[in-house]
């Protein structure tokens, strides 16, 4: 029955609200939500992969990264996630026809899985963002190391993690899985207490 | 005012801030100190000779270094939940209002009671345990041990959580500097002129090293300045961090370096937001070790007196802190560097009684110093014995080189017998130090893969040395990183003589002459494990308990194994050392713990409609990180067996709604999927037609059962998996392995989905027309469209993509709706509403438990590990017309036997009885032994449908015996009755109820 | 411990899964002696102390499963290459 | 010299000048009945059973660093018999017998203190998976207990009953079960074996066998032939090394397990906790250290060493369990290397080479099994067939499909 139209519930309501969280003055990290991201995991067919890049570069003008790289034209980026995997991310789009509308234009040389409700993003940034992650993170963000397009899958505190740095100040997006955004914004909330906390969009 | 509320503080100079008095207590005495001062330096500054008791003797210890490597001035800090035991005064930065107090003592420090053990020290030899409390045996735990044990140990814990907070970080460099005295000062500085990312650590609150403590002068500027300036350059450059506070304590593989840095212990309270410590993992490409050197005691009688006090520790009283350890002072050294407090301490005006150096021929310049200190030389003596009371030294007897023995007056003897570099984190990885007999000291060899070792660490005593090598070694670790880099001027220094002869232990001492002061362990000791053949000196070592205290014999070893050396008649490398392990200093738990207790230990994994069922009152039950709502209590309802039964009996009767959103779920793809599904199930999966389920089964390679689910054709190419919650990861990963290592030949794509789906289950004859109020009209999900174990997209609630299995965990007519897990809250409300009418009604993992048994489906408790397909009953799954991975080895003998248990129903004779999970299974009337074990159960429920306990369970033969009756015993719960065997499945055998 | 996964770079240890010997492989299940293949297969281990060649899974990274070539005395790595080529 | 209080007086006053060495520091003889190599527990305590239950004249154990260097010498001391499978219960069960009259036995206080073992319970499964466990042990006449939330509480009051990640539902407890001095036990072996004539040879490393037609000759060692007719290996974490001179191949991984021990500390915790789903377990010892330890490495080891994740996963159980711990500090860290069989569970059996006897795959569990290990493993070697304790411990067991598999893992060694 078309009258019970469903919204949506971002992985972070009742998480990043909690009391204290806005409270804790500064701005050594800003937060912000980031639930318009449409996202599907698009795996190169046996022998197809170069294809596939083909394809993606012809239909959405974007070379595929050999590595865990983020490239992106206009709204849409793809991050190499593994040998011949990529995750595709769409700003703003229909996060429900994303994955079809993907499938269409890259026809049989990839395998598509959709990703847009699986994933709990948060996008940080701000001066201290370094030493926050540092806390849980394995992964050396050092601008002469980590740059701008870089991309990591790893784990955050236990918690397995997606993470791509979009610019210089620095900003980052992290991606975990939704069921652990509680857990994920717990320990941000925590690690970042000490430098203040700002969230965009809470 | 000051000088009389610190008796042994000298008038001016140290490197403390006078400006800033700090109050703090001791027992209970209040005193005054100064910012800048350790607790050891405030205590020797308040004329404080007496800190605390040894271990066995409960013998009276003062200060006997300044450092780290402290085996006597051990307190307890702070009070209340944050007690802290077994502090080194020596590292404790001063803080006001701080509080310690002294430990192993009742009831007072000066009287204690348990120092009568000093009288029963002939007994309490090394090893007397061993030999006695064995008589009557029953004694040893009632009497003998408790009695022991309450002796044993220093401090006391708390016993209360700790309130403080924690944290783990992880940090990366080019070079890694451990230890910022000259040495690691030198090589900071040229690693960071290359501009390579540097690191500098140093265990204590000031960087500097030996320079705070010493009156050299580098450069024509005094050593402080010198490192204040050198400090100052270091902090300006981006690319150096500098940690103090900060204790290198490990080395573990490819170049992490375990560090912990004390953020809050010097403060007097916790700052908000800030860890009290924080432990940090430090991956470095080169690592410089620049750890200094470690001054060792001589082994004679009462050397552990308070006022015997290592010699270089008295120049940091004396110069760092302007405190005084004695009003007479004694020199006891065999080494050069022991004459520095000679000089310091004349410096300084402190009177130098005498200066015993058993080398009988001294320089012109050392025999000078002498003279002009006022001291009296005795070249080639030795002291035998110290004596005192309980709070000090008094006397000490001399033998000179003549043979006579003088007895001398001082309060506090400075005793130097060499040094020991600082090489434990060198051998973390597990080589072996080398002697090096121009020094007498062990020295590292093969280090670590990229830390190479400088300065005194290194056995470079001197100070020039230290200044050159740790910029060598600075400039070649910058270079092996990948930098250019260049050798800095080294600073001019004056001469640093290090001449020294060994001597380990004076002959003829008449006392007790302790070689580890904190364990008590004496030469005796030695000599005694020596002649009952615990000569290894590891076994000395377990034997004596020798480096075993919390200082890690850091003061102790070396002169061990030289006394052992001499008494086996072997060279000391011949002897050889014990093993160094991490930690270096001790590190508190709670550190290695971090962010990682409490409710936080594991992340915590929410269902999609998490928060609907906490509005509902639900509680959570854990399983594979997930918290799933358990039932959903109605008001009023206070026995959970209630709301279950209610639960089961609305879902049989009418309809409810599960979140199954946590089992697992697999995207597998490509022209080879079903091939490749044929290979990990026992089944065969590449006939399934589309839209339609089957359920599965897929074994490890040892035959054994791995897991089970369903799995749906979407679309030609495109499978949907799901897996048991628990085992959602160990899936995923074993057909990453297929896929990659067995059969990489095979195009198939896999992508886990669980977290995109919230998943409903929709059961009970009503679920239909439930889910007709949520689909979208043009959608046809009649029996005859959507039959049993078929499978369909469609569109929701106007518009909403979703999945639609026709499946069913609890026998009933059901379907498990999917929809993108942002929907799932949505989704459960609309199921909520447009099931109202037919009196939906949410159940949770109870009741799907009971459902489940009802119909005999395994879960978890029959998957344990040990079961094969047929002991499920499930041996007609298992396709003979392919391989599939556990096949040939399910065909062992062991595995195939058909006298293996079988998975059968079980329910109590008496109707009213209730079962328990884990009882066995006996035949009627048999003997309760195990030779008679016959089986045991596995699940129960009470079936609210049958109105009587039901049970699941594994037995011997079971298939076969249905009807029969055997006894379930359960002796830990006190339980024996008999249960009748019968088909697992309790509830609609022929399935009719699934297929309306 | 570090391992140098060929995608993702060197990450640290806790981020793989250990599964064991990349040296024994999967025998075909039509031989004769399939059962006594199978049992070397899946209980047999050379289990050196030395360098070894061992499957480990790069769980909270790319999900590739590796050889790694370690020294099981030492834990030097000496080199990490996927899995997935071997066959192919 | 029989030890006594008596004795320890007597030498006391004669200012301990007396003692003897509690073993003989022998010089290889070139030919022994019976070459036991390795001089870990399981190995001296086969020597000494050897002689005193069986008779055995001329025995050596070969021991190639000083005896107890292995992992006697380094294991958590937990001692217990609550095992759940039948191969399993009476073989564990005739081991804690022999704890319970060890001392009067081979006159040396290895200090075998029951304490109790207590085993947490955090949910239904656990707990229905410990009521049978529980009630096996009772069908084999073993103690055991089970508890509930209150009455574990009672016991252990400061476990974190409020905050856990994983709540305390309650706990199964054996009773006799508890620690023993490690150390001692190898020392006290070895003084009993030497009174009996067993030859000790330390520092001689076993580093090739003469097999002729089949048949066991004699071992190499680093300190020369030793001849030799029948040769019993009990080498644990070096299991594969020594066979693989032999031909042996085997179903074993070598991996490492570490422990851990506090700084000393008046006595706070009772008893021995297992925190099962959190991979922690504690007990403190008699010098007041708390003795700690949890799951293994991970992947094949010969370092003796353990490596930081572990150490930082085994903390966080601690203070998930038990945050009194918190400020208590580690004071020392190593690692021991098990030989990790396919199934979890021992080998003790002869070889294909006659002559040549197998006991081995203890993986973290062979301390508490030290004195049967010995008996059995000494009448397999005497009689030449399996002791009925051990008979499940076969070789051939994972050909046959028969394995003994308490944890349900499978071949995987590391999950074990
Ligand atoms: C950290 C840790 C904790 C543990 N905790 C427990 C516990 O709480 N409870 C429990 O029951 N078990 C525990 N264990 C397991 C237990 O310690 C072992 O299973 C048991 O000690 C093995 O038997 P063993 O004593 O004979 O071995 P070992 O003491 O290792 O003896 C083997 C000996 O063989 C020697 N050797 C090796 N190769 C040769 C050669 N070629 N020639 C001559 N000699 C050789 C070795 O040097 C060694 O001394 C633990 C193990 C570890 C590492
Ligand atoms: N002439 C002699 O016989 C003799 C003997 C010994 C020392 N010295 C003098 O001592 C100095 C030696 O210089 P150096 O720089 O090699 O050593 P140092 O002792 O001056 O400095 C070592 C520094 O390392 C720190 N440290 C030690 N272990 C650490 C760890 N694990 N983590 C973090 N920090 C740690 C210490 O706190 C200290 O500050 C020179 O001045 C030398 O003249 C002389
Ligand atoms: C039960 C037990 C208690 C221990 N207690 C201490 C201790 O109090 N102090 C100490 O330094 N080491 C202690 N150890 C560790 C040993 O020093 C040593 O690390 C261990 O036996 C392994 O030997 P290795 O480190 O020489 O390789 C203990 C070991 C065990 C098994
Ligand atoms: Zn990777």
């Amino acid at each position: 029955m078309s009258d019970l139209a469903l919204k949506p519930l971002s992985a972070f309501r009742g998480h990043l609200a909690f009391t204290g969280m806005s409270e804790a003055s500064g701005a050594g990290v800003t937060l912000e939500v980031r639930d318009d991201l449409a996202m599907a995991i698009v795996i190169a067919r046996k022998g197809r992969l170069a294809a596939l890049a083909e394809n993606v570069c012809q239909t959405y003008g974007i070379d595929l990264p050999a590595g865990p790289k983020r490239v992106a034209a206009g709204s849409l980026a793809f991050i190499g996630t593994g040998p011949g995997q990529f995750l595709a991310v769409e700003q703003g789009g229909d996060a429900l026809t994303f994955a079809s509308r993907l499938a269409g234009a890259l026809g049989d040389a990839a395998s598509i899985s959709d990703q847009s409700a699986s994933r709990a993003v948060l996008r940080v940034s701000g001066p201290r963002v370094r030493g926050v992650l540092a806390k849980g993170l394995a992964i050396d963000l050092h601008p002469s190391v980590f740059r701008p397009g870089d991309a990591a899958l790893s784990s955050i505190a236990l918690i397995g993690a997606h993470l791509w740095q979009l610019d210089e100040r620095p900003t980052y997006e992290i991606s975990v899985f939704r069921s652990l955004a509680g857990s994920f914004a717990e320990f941000i909330w925590s690690s970042a207490a000490e430098y203040g906390v700002t969230i965009d969009n809470p | 005012m000051a000088a009389q509320s610190q008796p042994a503080r000298l008038q001016s100079g140290g490197l403390i801030d006078r400006a800033r008095p700090l109050e703090f207590q001791f027992d209970g005495r209040k005193m005054t100190g100064y910012a800048g001062d350790t607790l050891a330096s405030a205590l020797v500054a308040n004329g404080v000779t007496l800190t605390g008791r040894s271990f066995k003797y409960h013998r009276p210890r003062g200060v006997l270094t300044a450092g780290s490597e402290e085996p006597n001035a051990l307190v307890e800090l702070r009070g209340g939940s944050r007690r802290e035991p077994n502090t080194k005064a020596t590292t404790v930065e001063l803080f006001a209002g701080l509080e310690a107090r002294s430990q192993n003592r009742w009831p007072s420090l000066t009287f204690d009671a348990l120092s009568v053990n000093s009288l029963f020290a002939p007994l309490l030899v090394a090893g007397f345990y061993y030999k006695t409390f064995m008589w009557p045996a029953a004694f040893w735990e009632k009497l003998y041990e408790p009695l022991i044990r309450k002796a044993a140990g220093l401090g006391r814990a708390s016993g209360l959580p700790d309130p403080d907070t924690y944290e783990k970080a992880f940090a990366f460099c080019d070079v890694l500097v451990i230890g910022g005295g000259p040495t690691g000062l030198m090589a900071a500085l040229t690693a960071c002129r290359a501009g390579a990312r540097v690191i500098l650590c140093d265990e204590d609150f000031g960087f500097g090293g030996r320079l705070l403590s010493e009156t050299f002068e580098i450069a024509g500027i005094s050593g402080a300045s010198w490192v204040g300036e050198t400090v100052a350059e270091l902090a300006e450059s981006a690319n150096v961090t500098l940690m103090r506070r900060t204790t290198v304590f490990g080395v573990y593989d490819t170049g992490t370096y375990g560090a912990l840095e004390r953020v809050g212990d010097h403060l007097p309270t916790h700052v908000p937001h800030q860890p009290r410590q924080r432990l940090w993992k430090i991956v470095a490409k080169r690592a410089v070790l620049a750890a200094g050197a470690i001054e060792r005691p001589i082994v004679f009688g009462g050397n552990d007196r308070p006022g015997a006090v290592m010699a270089a520790a008295v120049r940091s009283y004396v110069n760092r802190y302007a405190a005084v350890p004695g009003r007479r002072i004694a020199v006891f050294t065999n080494n050069d560097d022991g004459w520095k407090t000679v000089a310091d301490c004349a410096a300084a005006g402190i009177p130098v009684e005498a200066v015993i150096d058993p080398r009988a021929n001294l320089p012109e310049g050392l025999r000078n110093l002498a003279d002009r200190a006022g001291a009296t030389l005795f070249a080639g003596g030795r002291v035998l014995d110290a004596y005192g009371v309980s709070s000090g030294l008094q006397a000490i007897d001399v033998e000179t080189a003549g043979g006579s023995i003088v007895t001398l007056n001082a309060d506090c003897l400075a005793m130097s017998g060499g040094w020991n570099p600082a090489l434990a984190l060198t051998t973390h990885l597990g080589s072996r130090p080398v002697w090096r007999p121009d020094i007498h000291a062990f020295v590292a060899s093969a280090p670590p893969p990229g830390l190479e070792v400088a300065g005194a660490a290194n056995g470079s005593l001197a100070l020039a040395a230290c200044l050159a090598e740790g910029a060598a070694e600075g400039a070649k670790a910058a270079e092996a990183a990948g930098f250019s880099a260049s050798m800095p001027a080294i600073p001019a220094v004056g001469a640093d003589p290090t001449g020294m002869m060994p001597l380990w232990k004076v002959e003829r001492s008449r006392t007790k002459a302790f070689v580890d002061f904190q364990n008590d362990v004496t030469a005796k000791d030695i000599a005694i494990s020596e002649s009952e053949g615990y000569r290894s000196v590891e076994h000395l070592k377990r034997y004596t308990a020798l480096g075993m205290a919390t200082d890690q014999g850091k003061t102790a070893n070396v002169n061990a194994l030289a006394i052992m050396a001499a008494l086996t008649g072997k060279s000391i490398p011949e002897t050889g050392v014990t093993t160094f392990r991490p930690p270096y200093t001790p590190v508190a738990i709670a550190a290695f713990a971090g962010h990682h207790r409490g409710k936080h230990f594991r992340p915590t994994r929410l269902t999609p409609s998490h928060l609907w069922a906490a509005e509902q009152g639900a509680p959570f039950v854990e399983t594979g990180q997930w918290l799933r709502a358990q039932w959903y209590p109605r008001p009023g309802e206070t026995d959970w067996l209630v709301s279950v039964s209610r639960e089961v009996n609305a879902t049989r009767s009418g309809v409810g709604v599960c979140d199954v959103s946590t089992l697992g779920k697999i995207d597998i793809m490509g022209a080879d999927a079903g091939a490749f599904l044929d290979r990990v199930y026992i089944n065969t999966f590449s006939t399934l037609a589309i839209g339609k389920v089957r359920y599965g089964v897929m074994l490890r390679e040892d035959g054994i059962v791995m897991d089970d689910g369903t799995t749906a054709r979407l679309a030609d190419h495109h499978y949907y998996m799901s897996t048991t919650t628990v085992n959602a990861a160990k899936v995923m990963q074993h057909l990453e392995f297929c896929h990659q290592v067995l059969w990489p030949e095979l195009d198939v794509q896999l992508a886990s989905a669980t977290e995109q789906w919230a998943q409903f289950a929709i059961a009970g004859p009503n679920a239909r027309d439930t889910l007709r109020g949520l689909i979208d009209p043009e959608f046809d999900i009649s029996n005859e469209a959507l039959p049993y174990m078929g499978a369909t997209t469609l569109t929701i609630c106007g518009g909403l993509p979703a999945r639609l299995f026709r499946i069913s965990f609890s026998g009933e007519l059901a379907y498990e709706i999917a929809v993108p897990a942002g929907y799932g809250d949505g989704l459960i409300r609309a199921i909520m509403s447009v099931g109202a009418p037919f009196g939906v009604t949410p159940y949770g993992t109870e009741a799907l438990g009971v459902m489940r048994i009802e119909k005999g489906h395994a879960a978890g408790n029959e998957l344990n590990g040990t079961i094969t397909a047929a002991d499920l009953g499930l041996g007609r799954m298992m396709s003979t017309k392919k391989d599939y991975i556990g096949r040939v080895m399910a065909e062992r003998p062991g595995l195939a036997d058909p006298e293996r248990p079988r998975l059968v129903g079980f329910k109590p004779v008496d109707r009213a009885q209730r079962l328990r999970a884990g009882a066995h299974f006996l035949p009627l009337g048999a003997k309760a032994v195990a030779a008679n074990d016959e089986g045991f159960m596995t699940s129960v429920a009470f079936s609210p449908s049958l109105n009587h306990w039901i049970g699941l369970g594994y037995l011997k033969n079971g298939a076969s015996r249905l009807g029969e009756r055997v006894r379930a015993h359960d002796p830990v719960r006190g339980l024996e009755f008999e249960v009748e065997i019968c088909d697992p499945i309790f509830i609609d055998p022929k399935g009719e109820r699934l297929r309306v | 411990m570090r391992i140098p996964c060929p995608y993702c770079g060197e990450r640290d240890i806790h981020e793989f899964a250990y599964l064991g010997d990349a040296t024994v492989s999967r025998p075909d299940p039509a031989r004769n002696d399939a059962v006594q293949a199978f049992y070397e297969y899946v209980y047999l281990r050379d289990n050196p102390a030395g360098s070894f060649q061992e499957l480990w899974y790069h769980a909270a990274g790319c999900h590739s499963w590796l050889v790694v070539t370690r020294d099981t005395r030492t834990h030097a790595i000496f080199g990490a290459r996927l899995a997935s080529r071997e066959a192919s | 010299m029989q030890y006594s209080a008596f004795s320890l007086l007597k030498n006391a006053l004669t200012g301990h000048r007396h003692w003897q060495p509690a073993w003989r520091d022998s010089e290889p003889r070139s030919q022994y009945d019976v070459v036991i190599v390795g001089g870990g527990g399981h190995g001296l305590a086969t020597a000494y059973y050897l002689a005193k239950v069986h008779g055995v004249k001329n025995i050596a154990v070969l021991e190639k660093s000083y005896i107890g260097s292995g992992n006697v010498g380094r294991n958590t001391t937990i001692v217990r018999s609550n095992y759940l499978l039948p191969g399993n219960i009476p073989f564990y069960e005739w081991s804690m017998k022999l704890w319970e009259g060890l001392e009067q036995d081979l006159n040396y206080n290895a200090m075998v203190s029951q304490r109790g073992v207590l085993n947490l319970i955090h949910s239904d499964t656990q707990r229905d998976a410990y009521a049978r466990r529980a009630n096996a042990m009772r069908l084999h006449g073993v103690d055991s207990v089970l508890l509930d939330k209150d009455e574990v509480r009672k016991m252990v009051p400061f476990l974190n009953y409020e905050n856990a990640r994983f709540p305390i539902q309650g706990g199964m407890l054996q009773p006799r079960g508890g620690t023993v001095r490690h150390d001692a036990v190898a020392w006290g072996y070895a003084r009993a074996g030497d009174q009996r004539g067993v030859d000790i040879i330390q520092n001689c490393e076993v580093t090739g066998f003469r097999i002729s037609n089949g048949k066991m000759m004699g071992v190499e060692t680093t300190r020369g032939y030793i001849g030799a007719g029948k040769v019993g290996l009990a080498v644990a974490g070096n299991t594969s090394r020594v066979a693989t001179i032999a031909g042996l191949r085997l179903p074993i991984e070598s991996h490492v397990l570490q422990a851990f021990v506090s700084e000393g500390i008046k006595p706070l915790i009772p008893n021995v906790i297992t925190f099962g789903a959190g991979h922690f377990y504690i007990s403190q010892s008699d010098k007041g250290g708390l003795v700690f330890g949890g799951d293994i490495d991970g992947y094949n080891s010969y370092a003796q060493r353990g490596n930081l994740p572990t150490l930082e996963d085994v903390c966080e159980g601690g203070m998930a369990l038990m945050p009194m711990i918190g400020r208590i500090r580690l004071l020392r860290q190593w690692g021991g290397i098990m030989d990790m069989s396919m199934d979890g569970s021992p080998i003790i059996d002869k070889t294909p080479i006659d002559g040549l006897y197998l006991n081995a795959g203890w993986c973290y569990g062979g301390f508490k099994a030290t004195p049967a290990s010995g008996w059995c493993f000494a009448h397999l070697i005497a009689r030449d067939s399996p002791h009925e304790f051990a008979a499940a411990y076969r070789m051939d067991r994972f050909r046959t499909g028969h394995m003994i598999d308490e944890k349900g893992q499978g071949a995987q060694p590391n999950l074990h």
